[in-house]
């Protein structure tokens, strides 16, 4: 077979089927691509740098926008590290309901991935579907924390306000709801031969690459490594719930999304427990006056299991009213720059954003 | 404190390990799963190799730096991760801010390369090896490195975009309000203790 | 390749969807309620606010501003500014509530905001939606729900039985980690500035302090006072009063931090090593002060600093004035008294002790050896209680009291001790009293709300079992056959509203007479001025109101070379307000001289 | 003064007001103590305004005049040890001998009220005065306690 002639094409920001705002630039010979280059730029907000200029609790409302399927672990993370740095105690039902809010947080955040990835793969009637439904999961983050999509509720001593009456019970269900349209999901994208066909073997990553490139979350799962921070570092309450991490060998599209699948299972199992288990007491463990607080100097890692993988905050103080330096590593971070430059190469155009989607890809925690 | 240490002596004997390899370097275990290892620039490219090969810090989650201006220089720090012995290693080394040189470590970890690109980006420091260091995310960017902490975002903003406030000129502060109508002397020593 | 039939069925049960009602909701015929804690637009009530500009402080996309509003005037303890709300950049977090010390400011269910120009965004909250108040969604519904912290450190004190057994400091002051504490609640509005008479720097010594820099804390202390150590410990403290947080909770302990930061230099030496004070060539000007009260003495201390040659002028054996001889040792002990003046003397004030003007030196004489003279003699002489009986063998005056237990000369008291009056001299008179072991009750003839002492120095006493009766006016003071007092009558009042808004006056109820056995009368009514030492020709020629001088903004009389301050020439007679006095007369000494000197 | 014309109750009102004047000039003359003389001079004045009201009173204006104002009465006077017009008084006892003059006035035009409660308008005049005597009092009492009953 002889070889095309290679030409280039730019793919994004715009397009459709990319999530965010990015561009891949790649040389295709026909419609294999032979050379893939991520270029992002297109919604560079400075997170880190605005927070150097705020104090430790005017920076708590600006991390949640890092990240608009999933905000949560972003709060999660900036308070469990500022709490780390201090040494404060969180009191244990403000634990329960972190874990609640980020559990509903993933199911939020998988609802959009349904949409978007059987979206891409030109399955429209999914998005409809799970957007929708997503949006009673909204509802109850409205009423627990007056925000639908950036709640701003988990903040350093605990949550912002305790949960309104009756709420749980609401909460399980929307489970309920939730649960009640899986087989419809699955028989319209699971079960769907075209998807299928479409996922299989497509976007594939070694074992040993995934443990070396620094892949995280499902699409690390998807090559059989059953490797979650939840239990490899149980934060919050996590060591004292039952749950399973899926995992798949194949190491392709389908895999990955098989896992997510089957974690969706989970996120709702876990939210019962919670439930079940919620104590009472206290919400949150007053911190000094914002104008005034000073954290001492140091500096600590914290890592959040996103839908997307190992969320990490690198925070660190020098002792004043403001961070020295906070510093976001996304999930997709990795995933969407060195990884996806590689996995690309082989793939067909029409598969870009499919795999794209596979890998979780999102900008905004690209470019904070 | 016996249980203390008895749930810290995986970690401590692993850091007394490492101590005794290399002896220059600083290490400190800071808490359950997590160990600080504060080492001579020179050392951290084979010292990485050695946590790698020799105690499966397979997982490299990040590298960050951070900006100590007013102590000359820029701390770089590597974030490992074993998933074996479930231990995250902080490296850090500092290098100074007047030569904001180092090595890519883009040999260890492919994908170390793209964190060298943002540190290149933000902080101006080059990495030997790293033949990749071009735009990343701030393309058409002319300024300075904008995360060095002399890099004043205010004073930068009122240059560029001065027009942007002119429907709030009429904000007051409330403290200078609260001075003007007293009759109040502040002198200027005590003017940087002033929130407002 | 095997044919996937249930893969090419399955996807078609979607089509089971299609009898199903939409999620969606047909706005705008039906619109979705917002959830009870939805943070919409804001609201602001106009009249809870007071203007401290929190809500802009704390804002981290400058999304507030605070600016003057028509109707809404600036008074003490309110800026008279309102935020507004700049809706292009706020981003709904609610800090702004969290953080506001009145609770006047919250968010709505509301969330649409028209305006048919594109560039404005701009949003009054309270103003531009007066309605607002009916649907408040997002508020602060604790103390405990707010950033701030309205709880203050407690002071540590001796307990009340310990402290009548002694003369030692009952307040025991803050340490390091409870005044960091305690000064981190401030939230640096600087309301409390303009309710200080001597407009002091609090909020940022107060952050001096919570940054752990006491010493840069007493050097923003000393520029305006230079008795700050004194007022750490007695003053009366307006400051407090106004303290954003006290709308809600319990006021920055300002006196107590101010304590502990003039505490930290507990030596001569050591303040001048931090202040460093700049003191100026002699400048040949000569200032003649009558009286080294706090007035005095703190003219004199900024004159010295200035290179004039100051000489302050005192009848007494010490320094200090009403804040020597009448505050008693257990709030202001001799040594911090002494370490203070003596700094002031250290750095060229110089006091003349045991020197009465009129009798140890004319007036006159004064006059032609100074430039210019300053009086603070302070309100010495006590009003009488006017009633039948008072010459009594042991009806006393409590600044007389007062005056010989803090000069250490022998004092007798009796078992049954009645104080008159609710002010702090009372109050002072009564705890005296119990250290010699009385039995104490104050009869005052209003109620404890209205009693001009300090709350803490009435808890205190009541601490120390002291009684109180209120609204209990004496009448007669009656002796046994030798002339000593034997018992006192008293009358109880009714509170009259006297139609002018002004506080309650107390009127005696007819033939509700009481009468109580008691050793000694100690009257603490009041006290006034006595003026007999300045010459009648020069006295024609100032102008008195109501017992007190009239001087002028940088309290100048009449007489250009002559100044007044401190209780005789303000309405308010304490501590800090003569402190004021004294340092605004400075800046009129100076234009004085510089007028002179263009002359 | 058994048959009085309302001119000469005038008159004999007027005559009282200047008695008043003339002890409180000729006290600020002997007092040497500026807060006292600022009272006397303020107590002189007044009495003069009085004098001059009465002197262009019009017997028509009763019931204008009879606005009420309410008395706080607080009854000071009542129980503080009489004073006696001398030399050098203090700022206190100054308030205390005024005070206690308003009230011997307003005792004495009481009588004379009920004296000639036959004749409606003496009797008008004569409570008119001792009400406006009270009113005097009053604003003395009121001085006192906010001055010298600061502290009580």
């Amino acid at each position: 077979m002889t070889r095309e002639k290679e030409t280039t094409l730019y793919l994004g920001p715009q397009h459709p089927g990319i999530t965010g705002n990015m561009m891949v630039k790649l040389k295709v010979a026909g419609d294999e691509i032979v050379k893939a280059e991520t270029h992002v730029g297109y919604l560079h907000r400075a997170f880190e740098k605005l927070m150097e200029a705020r104090t430790w609790m005017q920076s708590f409302p600006i991390v949640c926008r890092i990240c608009v399927p999933e905000p949560d672990p972003n709060e999660e993370n900036f308070a469990r590290a500022v709490e780390e740095i201090e040494g404060r105690e969180v009191p244990e039902r403000a634990q329960y309901i972190r874990v609640l809010v980020l559990e509903l947080a993933r199911l939020a955040s998988f609802g959009l991935w349904f949409g978007g990835q059987s979206g891409s793969a030109g399955l429209y009637t999914m998005p409809q579907w799970t957007v929708g439904d997503r949006d009673y999961i909204l509802d109850l983050f409205e009423e627990l924390t007056g925000g639908r999509v950036y709640h701003m509720y988990i903040w350093p001593g605990g949550v912002r306000k305790d949960l309104p009456e009756g709420f749980t019970d609401r909460v399980l269900k929307t489970l309920d709801y939730l649960e009640s349209r899986l087989p419809a999901i699955d028989n319209l994208m699971f079960d769907n031969a075209v998807f299928q066909k479409r996922a299989q073997g497509v976007g594939y990553i070694d074992p040993k690459m995934a443990r070396e490139w620094g892949v995280v979350g499902p699409p690390l799962r998807a090559c059989g490594f059953k490797n979650d921070v939840r239990i490899d570092e149980p934060y919050e309450i996590y060591d004292k719930l039952n749950f399973e991490v899926p995992t798949e060998t194949g190491g392709d599209v389908w895999a990955r999304a098989l896992v997510r699948r089957r974690e969706y299972d989970q996120s709702i199992s876990i939210i019962r427990q919670v439930i079940e288990k919620m104590p009472g007491g206290e919400y949150y463990n007053k911190v000094p006056n914002p104008l005034t607080w000073t954290i001492p100097r140091g500096d600590a890692y914290v890592k959040t299991e996103s839908v997307r993988g190992e969320f990490g905050y690198y925070v660190v103080s020098d002792g004043s009213t403001k961070p020295r330096r906070v510093h976001v590593r996304g999930p997709a971070y990795v995933h969407a720059v060195s990884l996806l430059e590689r996995i690309l190469v082989g793939a067909n155009i029409a598969d870009v954003s499919f795999i794209m989607n596979s890998l979780g890809t999102c900008p905004p925690e690209i470019e904070r | 404190m016996n249980d203390i240490k008895q749930e810290l002596l995986a970690e401590q004997t692993f850091a007394d390990q490492i101590q005794k390899t290399f002896k220059t370097a600083g290490v400190r275990v800071i808490r359950k799963r997590r160990i600080e290892v504060v080492m001579r620039a020179d050392l951290i490219p084979p010292y990485l190799t050695h946590a790698k090969n020799q105690h499966n810090f397979e997982h490299l989650s990040h590298i960050s730096c951070v900006d100590w201006l007013e102590e000359g220089h820029f701390e770089l720090v590597y974030i490992l991760w074993s998933y074996t012995m479930e231990m995250q290693l902080i490296v850090k080394c500092r290098i100074p801010r007047h030569t904001p040189q180092f090595t890519s470590i883009q040999n260890i970890w492919e994908h170390a390369g793209t964190y060298e690109r943002e540190i290149h980006e933000m902080y101006g420091i080059t990495f030997a090896g790293n033949d990749n260091l071009g735009d990343f995310l701030l393309e058409d960017w002319e300024g300075p490195p904008p995360m060095r902490r002399d890099f004043d975002t205010v004073k930068y903003s009122e240059e560029n975009f001065k027009d942007r406030m002119d429907a709030r000129q009429d904000a007051q502060n409330v403290r200078e309000t609260i001075t003007k109508r007293s009759g109040e002397d502040m002198p200027d020593f005590a003017k940087p203790y002033s929130l407002r | 390749m095997a044919l996937d039939l249930k893969g090419i069925l399955a996807p078609f049960t979607a089509l089971k969807q299609l009898g199903k009602p939409p999620h969606t909701v047909a706005y705008p015929m039906v619109k979705k309620p917002t959830a009870e804690r939805y943070r919409g637009l804001h609201y602001n009530e106009l009249d809870d606010c007071i203007g401290c500009g929190t809500c802009s402080t704390i804002c981290q996309n400058g999304a507030i501003d605070m600016i003057s509003l028509d109707g809404v005037e600036g008074k003490t303890g309110d800026s008279g500014l309102r935020p507004r709300v700049d809706n292009g950049r706020c981003c709904w977090c609610g800090l702004c509530v969290d953080v506001c010390p009145t609770g006047s400011l919250s968010l709505t269910q509301e969330y649409l905001y028209i305006t048919d120009d594109a560039d404005s965004f701009l949003w009054i909250p309270g103003v531009d939606n007066p309605e607002g108040g009916k649907l408040k969604s997002f508020y602060p519904e604790s103390n405990a729900q707010s950033l701030l912290d309205y709880n203050r450190i407690p002071m540590p004190e001796l307990e009340g039985m310990e402290r009548i057994k002694s003369y030692a400091e009952v307040v025991l002051g803050y340490n390091q980690e409870e005044a960091q504490a305690e000064a981190e609640r401030c939230i640096s509005c600087g309301l409390c500035v303009e309710a200080c008479p001597e407009h002091m720097h609090i909020p940022e010594y107060i952050n001096a302090i919570s940054r752990g820099e006491p010493d840069m804390a007493l050097k923003i202390i000393y520029d305006n006072n230079p008795l700050g150590e004194l007022c750490g410990k007695v003053c009366t403290r307006r400051c407090e009063d106004v303290c954003s947080i006290a709308v809600r909770g319990e006021p920055v302990a300002i006196r107590w931090l101010k304590r502990y930061a003039t505490e930290q230099a507990n030596n001569i030496d050591i303040i001048r090593e931090i202040l460093d004070p700049e003191i100026l060539p002699p400048n040949g000007r000569k200032v003649g002060i009558i009286g080294a009260g706090p007035s005095g003495l703190t003219a004199g201390y900024y004159l010295a600093l200035k290179g004039y040659d100051v000489t302050i002028y005192e009848a007494k054996k010490h320094a200090g004035g009403m804040t020597m001889y009448g505050i008693p040792k257990y709030r202001l002990p001799m040594e911090s008294l002494q370490k203070q003046i003596g700094y002031m003397e250290s750095i060229g004030v110089k006091i003349k002790f045991d020197t009465k003007i009129g009798v140890d030196i004319s007036f006159e004489e004064l006059q032609k050896e100074h430039g210019a003279i300053f009086i603070g003699i302070g309100f010495e002489v006590p009003y009488t209680l006017g009633i039948e009986g008072e010459h009594f063998e042991g009806s006393i005056q409590a600044v007389n009291f007062l005056r010989e237990v803090n000069a250490e000369r022998p004092v007798e008291i009796g078992q049954h001790v009645v104080v008159i009056g609710g002010g702090n001299v009372a109050i002072d008179g009564a705890r005296i009293a119990r250290r010699f072991g009385s039995d104490v009750t104050i009869l005052y003839r209003r109620r404890v709300a209205d009693m001009p002492a300090d709350w803490e120095e009435i808890e205190g006493a009541e601490d120390e079992g002291v009684k109180i009766l209120t609204q209990a006016i004496p009448l007669e003071i009656l002796a046994d056959k030798n002339g000593k007092v034997e018992s006192i009558k008293y009358g109880m009042a009714e509170m009259v509203d006297d139609g002018k808004g002004g506080r309650p006056r107390p009127r005696l109820i007819e033939n509700d007479e009481h009468i109580m056995p008691v050793d000694n009368i100690i009257g603490a009514i009041g006290q006034e001025a006595d003026y007999s030492f300045i010459p009648e020709n020069i006295r024609e020629q100032l102008e008195f109101s109501r017992g007190r001088m009239v001087t002028g903004e940088l309290k100048e009389t009449k007489l250009p070379w002559l100044f007044a301050g401190g209780d005789i020439a303000n309405n308010t007679a304490d501590a800090i307000s003569a402190i004021a006095d004294g340092y605004k007369a400075v800046k009129g000494i100076e234009k004085l001289f510089a007028q002179k000197g263009q002359e | 003064m058994d048959k009085l014309s309302v001119e000469e109750a005038i008159q004999f009102a007027i005559e009282q007001e200047i008695q008043a004047a003339e002890l409180y000039a000729l006290l600020l003359d002997k007092s040497t103590d500026p807060k006292a003389q600022e009272i006397y001079t303020e107590l002189r004045d007044m009495e003069i305004v009085h004098k001059e009201n009465l002197e262009s009173f019009d017997t028509s204006e009763f019931n204008k005049r009879h606005a009420e104002q309410p008395l706080l009465n607080l009854k000071l006077t009542d129980y503080l040890v009489e004073k006696t017009a001398t030399e050098n008084l203090s700022f206190q006892d100054t308030l205390i001998l005024a005070a206690q003059r308003e009230q011997k006035t307003y005792a004495l035009y009481a009588e004379l009220a009920e004296k000639f409660k036959y004749d409606e308008i003496l009797y008008k005049l004569f409570s008119l005065l001792a009400r406006e005597e009270l009113l005097h009092k009053d604003q003395i009492e009121t001085l006192y306690d906010d001055t010298v009953l600061s502290q009580n």
